[in-house]
């Protein structure tokens, strides 16, 4: 958390993005929001109530069941003048869009020799535990990380949250924008002062001397927990949020884990060919002579998400997890 | 959409007296199950006891019946979000849906499955699916096996009506018709896609989709089980003298809300709506008096077969509710066949 | 689709007195132009000079030039696989058109794009896409922005019959009616998806697909460039009173392979319908021999604007051969804005 | 290549597959194809043809332009009594399939409780080089390998596309089969005896005792160039190819790397969120105490890729650029 001199309130990580989205809305009248039940019924989660009071139906607009169509124009409205914001409910129905988004979005600036470009925002969800089993739990943020064209934010906090999705917004290039359903509800300062945070900028979400352990989104408050847990046993742990995962900021990683010499890498996705995969390759590389011990991954396991609640908890990265992994690479 | 909230009118009713009384008996107890058994899930869920959440198909009970009324047992279903009605009219056992429902090892899927993914082979249902028009590939896909080994079976596709909404429907329909498969489209138009109305995000006529890529299509009203199911019947038996899809549009409507966490529902439809169709149109109702009124049954027969549902589904949910979780050891099985 | 191969017929061919002569000629230049390029892309292929493969739109020139010659120089188009034509006419120019077709840093997108992705915001060209169906989402929303920002702009959607088979378009036409958005779908009909004819991959009847959704539709000779010009300025008159889009189904046929490479083609389709199309149903003949019958310009003058336009096009060829190839570091170039 | 007894023929992989397809389509009726320009055309690339002479076009099934909606029919299919092998011509249509094959096909078995199954086949493409630009060259894998469900297989020799594409068809789950384009008229010995290769077995293409290269599918040859260059300066470089990325021969990878102390890893897909990074993390936790020097990756640049042949080029790991890492690794 950065120094700011404004006062600080408590809001919730959805009243962050609502937030976010209302002053960029008023700010610039080229933003809009696309999706379903976005408008009335301010999404199932309800992160976008009061928008269409606000600023009406023609730029808070729902759609049909129709993620391709409408991510499609989305793509199209941004490279003509707009900013939209396109809502994809559940971050498993990314599978539907990827086209528009991998061999669209992501190109077209690329393809064009530079002169179209793509400022459009696309906000989903990931993580799983509201027992809404397979299709409905997954973390897919390691597909868009893969293409060159996109960036990939992961906030964890209300703070970076409300900071990041400002910067997504005003970012000229298609920006997917992660946010954990089981994280809405979690209260944190934002400040009412106008700020954003740059793309590419970890953060040290708290600092440590024996091991650091890199977490994204719904695995930062649990790697947070861990760590309270380790200092109780006399380690102190560094936990690092990349917050975007495109850009990435190796600098921060590497610089970390040469100073504790062990790290370990918590995410929500598929344990393999995920993002764990990514950052543990950049640490092992950059940080190769000042490594005690193999950098340690930890994603989810490598199944489809069960309904049934003790399988489907069984699956995620924990706190104990964390920390017994963490005491044993530091034993 | 003109009339999209007018009233439905069924085209093709067929009275009672040509249906037969066993087969409308067999209908009102199935359509009875499902409501009852929907009811209790709705309970398990205030009673904390359900995992999550569940989409009820309390109102609709007369499309899933009269349709799979018209099903042979190993003719194929694919089912949605909404799916316990389907399941239940093709034949599933109440007690291993709860068991499902809980997430316990019992369950229809061990418990890895879920309210929207119950999986029955032995009723040939395919599964419901929580991606809206996720189905529509698979159905058609059962068909097209259907016909290349020519077991004379078929498949139906339930969805929704906000399913049109997804291009897939329509690249499927369009294959459907180009190769003659025995699938049948039902869409369940119950005026909702979650909390917008239909007409806000379906131009044109409905029935015009299916007609545009040469599929014969029709609409029923979908209160009216013996009219779903003389519609049914007719396509089926189109299907299996190799004519090819068909597509019946079955105007309904859901009783409750979305899921079951959908209490506050005067910002999306009017109170006095889920009123009228409540009152004037129960499907339940509607069939126990056409029953009563022909001479068919006595009401007190029809209380008497309600009154064994409910037996039947207290007990489905105490079986579940004693059911034991699985293994913490089953996350891992059964990623790979 | 029971009139597959038979003979398009114009819905509304209006007449040339109608026209103007200065836009028929114009037309007339900008179907030669066409022509011309794409013989000299094909000689760049043979000549081992152009890498890869290019799509050539021999044949179909009065679809592209008819359409755009009803737009306005800031009016939208998107554009496909088979995209120098729409690019051409809507005004790019052939020097830049060759050099991208090379790869060449002068070409329309720094060489990265190459044949399929010609784009050129300053004739308001999205861009040409290698996706069977890829900027139908691009197309509507360019469409939303302008009706969004009350710019008065439109855009047209080229796409061949092919792109029927994505359900996105259908997706994207059900918003474009529900919002009325100023956009016009122009379906290229030239018979085959890529090596299969398309009756074998389309049911139904192709207008009754946009009419399902409420989109006003109708089919046009696509071989001739005044009958697709005078439907092009009705729906465009249409989209920018705000009623909303439109569909025009174009009935052509590419006189070349699918690709450059393909030249074995009886397999697919029979030399004698090439022929045929070539002999009788020339777009720049047509227009000719109408031009000249009605007196309105004299075969010389015709023949002399011919000659102008290969000079043009042997320039354009000789200066994307001097051009000279990107530097390699621009690989890293362009990937964010 | 292992030891046989059968006369050895050279074929090209196009034909390898294709011999592969014939044979189980004899031997099992319940196998049908179904894609774009399958039938009269044998696909763009020919690697068809003939099939449907032999087997009518009941079972060569030609389809709309409809990849989603033809793959999820290759699903229901093959939960139904048939084993069909769906056909998406450029690996870069993926994006239009992702739900077909990640919520539907890979999790049907499981979701069900084990019940039902989907025993499909999907072939597809991939591979630059062809200057097809960014829309038709891309090497997409790391998205099927990261989704639990699916296996995922590259074949790098005419031989291992034979063998393995019979594996996949004979396999109860859906199997996603990647072939380099640029590879479908390589030569090589095809045994015209009945042969399967099962998957998660790695090939050691050439032994060696210096550095571990870990290539896939057409980064295969590159490699092998590459290690007759090493030779020349007295490196002597171990070339092992996974053959299937999922399920992954750990243990050959890394008893090779404990064995050299140094290892690349090759890959024609995108750099970022790779296969490559699994594959240098699975090394850089198996072999820890044995490298010498952290694993390199090699993939592709991480840029759309671009039509211009000498951009294209060198976005391309190379022969030369391989050997150059190899040489700094054990200098
Ligand atoms: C592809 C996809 N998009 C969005 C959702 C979220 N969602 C679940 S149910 C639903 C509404 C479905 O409406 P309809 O098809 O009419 O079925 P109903 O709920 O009315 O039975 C939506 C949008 C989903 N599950 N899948
Ligand atoms: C999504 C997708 N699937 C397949 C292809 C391969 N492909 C390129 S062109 C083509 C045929 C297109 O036919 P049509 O739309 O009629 O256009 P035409 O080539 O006739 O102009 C196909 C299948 C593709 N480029 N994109
Ligand atoms: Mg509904
Ligand atoms: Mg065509």
């Amino acid at each position: 958390m950065p120094e700011t001199e404004s006062p600080l309130r408590e809001l919730t990580l959805a009243e962050a993005v609502r937030e976010a989205l209302a002053e960029e809305m008023r700010r610039d009248s080229r933003v809009c929001v696309l999706g379903e039940d976005v408008a009335e019924a301010g999404t199932p989660f309800k992160v976008l109530s009061g928008l269409v009071e606000e600023f009406g139906k023609e730029r808070v607009v729902d759609t049909p069941i129709s993620e391709p169509g409408f991510t499609g124009i989305g793509v199209g409205a941004a490279m003509t003048g707009l900013r939209p914001v396109v809502d994809i409910m559940f971050g498993d129905f990314l599978t539907l869009i990827m086209d528009q988004i991998a061999n669209q979005a992501a190109k077209v600036h690329y393809m064009s020799g530079g002169h179209w470009k793509v400022p459009m925002v696309l906000r989903t969800t990931l993580g799983a535990s509201r027992r809404s089993a397979a299709q409905h739990s997954q973390s897919l943020h390691a597909w868009p990380s893969h293409i060159p064209g996109l960036k990939v934010v992961l906030p964890s906090t209300p703070y970076d949250a409300k900071g990041l999705m400002k910067t997504a917004i005003r970012d000229d290039n298609p920006v997917i924008f992660f946010e954990d359903k089981m994280m809405y509800k979690l209260k944190g300062p934002v400040p009412s002062d106008e700020y954003t945070i740059p793309f590419g900028l970890a953060d040290i979400k708290r600092a440590g001397r024996d091991i650091t352990i890199v977490a994204t989104s719904s695995m930062v408050q649990v790697a947070l927990g861990a760590a309270k847990l380790l200092e109780e046993v006399g380690i102190s742990a560094e936990v690092i949020d990349p917050r975007t995962t495109w850009p990435l900021d190796e600098r921060t990683l590497i610089e970390s884990a040469k100073k504790t010499s062990r790290a370990i890498v918590v995410d929500e996705g598929y344990h393999r060919y995920g993002v764990t995969a990514e950052i543990a390759s950049v640490i092992a590389e950059g940080a190769f002579y000042d490594l005690d011990k193999p950098v340690r991954r930890m994603g989810a396991m490598h199944v489809p998400v069960p309904f049934s609640p003790p399988l489907e908890d069984a699956t995620v990265p924990t706190e104990q997890k964390v920390f017994d992994a963490a005491r044993e690479l530091c034993g | 959409m003109a009339d999209a909230r007018q009233s439905p009118v069924s085209a093709h009713a067929e009275n009672g007296a040509d249906i037969g009384i066993d087969r409308l008996l067999r209908m009102y107890r199935q359509m009875v199950r499902i409501r009852e058994f929907e009811q209790r899930a709705n309970d398990l869920y205030l009673r904390a006891l359900m995992p999550g959440l569940t989409h009820l198909y309390e109102g609709e009970e007369a499309v899933a019946v009269g349709i799979c009324e018209a099903l042979q047992p190993d003719d194929y279903i694919t089912s949605t979000h909404r799916g316990h009605g389907h399941c239940l009219a093709k034949g599933a056992s109440p007690d291993l849906m709860f068991a499902e429902l809980l997430g316990k090892e019992a369950g229809y899927c061990r418990g890895k499955g879920g309210s929207m993914h119950i999986a029955d082979p032995a009723t040939g249902n395919l599964g419901a699916n929580a991606i809206v028009a996720g189905s529509a590939g698979i159905a058609t896909g059962a068909a097209f096996a259907a016909k290349r080994l020519g077991n004379g079976r078929l498949c139906v596709c339930f969805f929704g009506e906000g399913a049109l909404g997804q291009g897939v429907l329509y690249e499927v329909m369009n294959m459907a018709e180009l190769w003659k498969l025995p699938v049948i489209y039902v869409c369940e138009n119950n005026l909702y896609n979650e909390y917008t109305h239909y007409s806000e995000t379906t131009s044109g006529e409905i029935l015009a989709r299916p007609a545009a890529f040469g599929i014969p299509a029709e609409s029923v009203d979908g209160q009216d089980v013996q009219a779903v199911y003389g519609a049914a019947r007719r396509f089926v038996e189109l299907a299996r003298q190799g004519h090819g899809p068909g597509f019946i549009l079955c105007n309904t409507y859901r009783f409750r809300g979305h899921h079951v966490g959908d209490i506050k529902r005067d910002y999306y439809r009017p109170k006095q709506e889920e009123q009228q169709w409540m009152g004037e149109r129960d499907p339940i109702t509607r069939l126990a008096n056409s029953v009563a009124e022909t001479g068919h049954a006595d009401r007190a027969s029809l209380e008497s077969l309600y009154a064994e549902v409910k037996v039947e589904m207290d007990q489905a949910v105490e079986f579940a509710i004693a059911a034991p979780y699985p293994s913490i050891d089953q996350a891992e099985q059964d990623v790979y066949a």
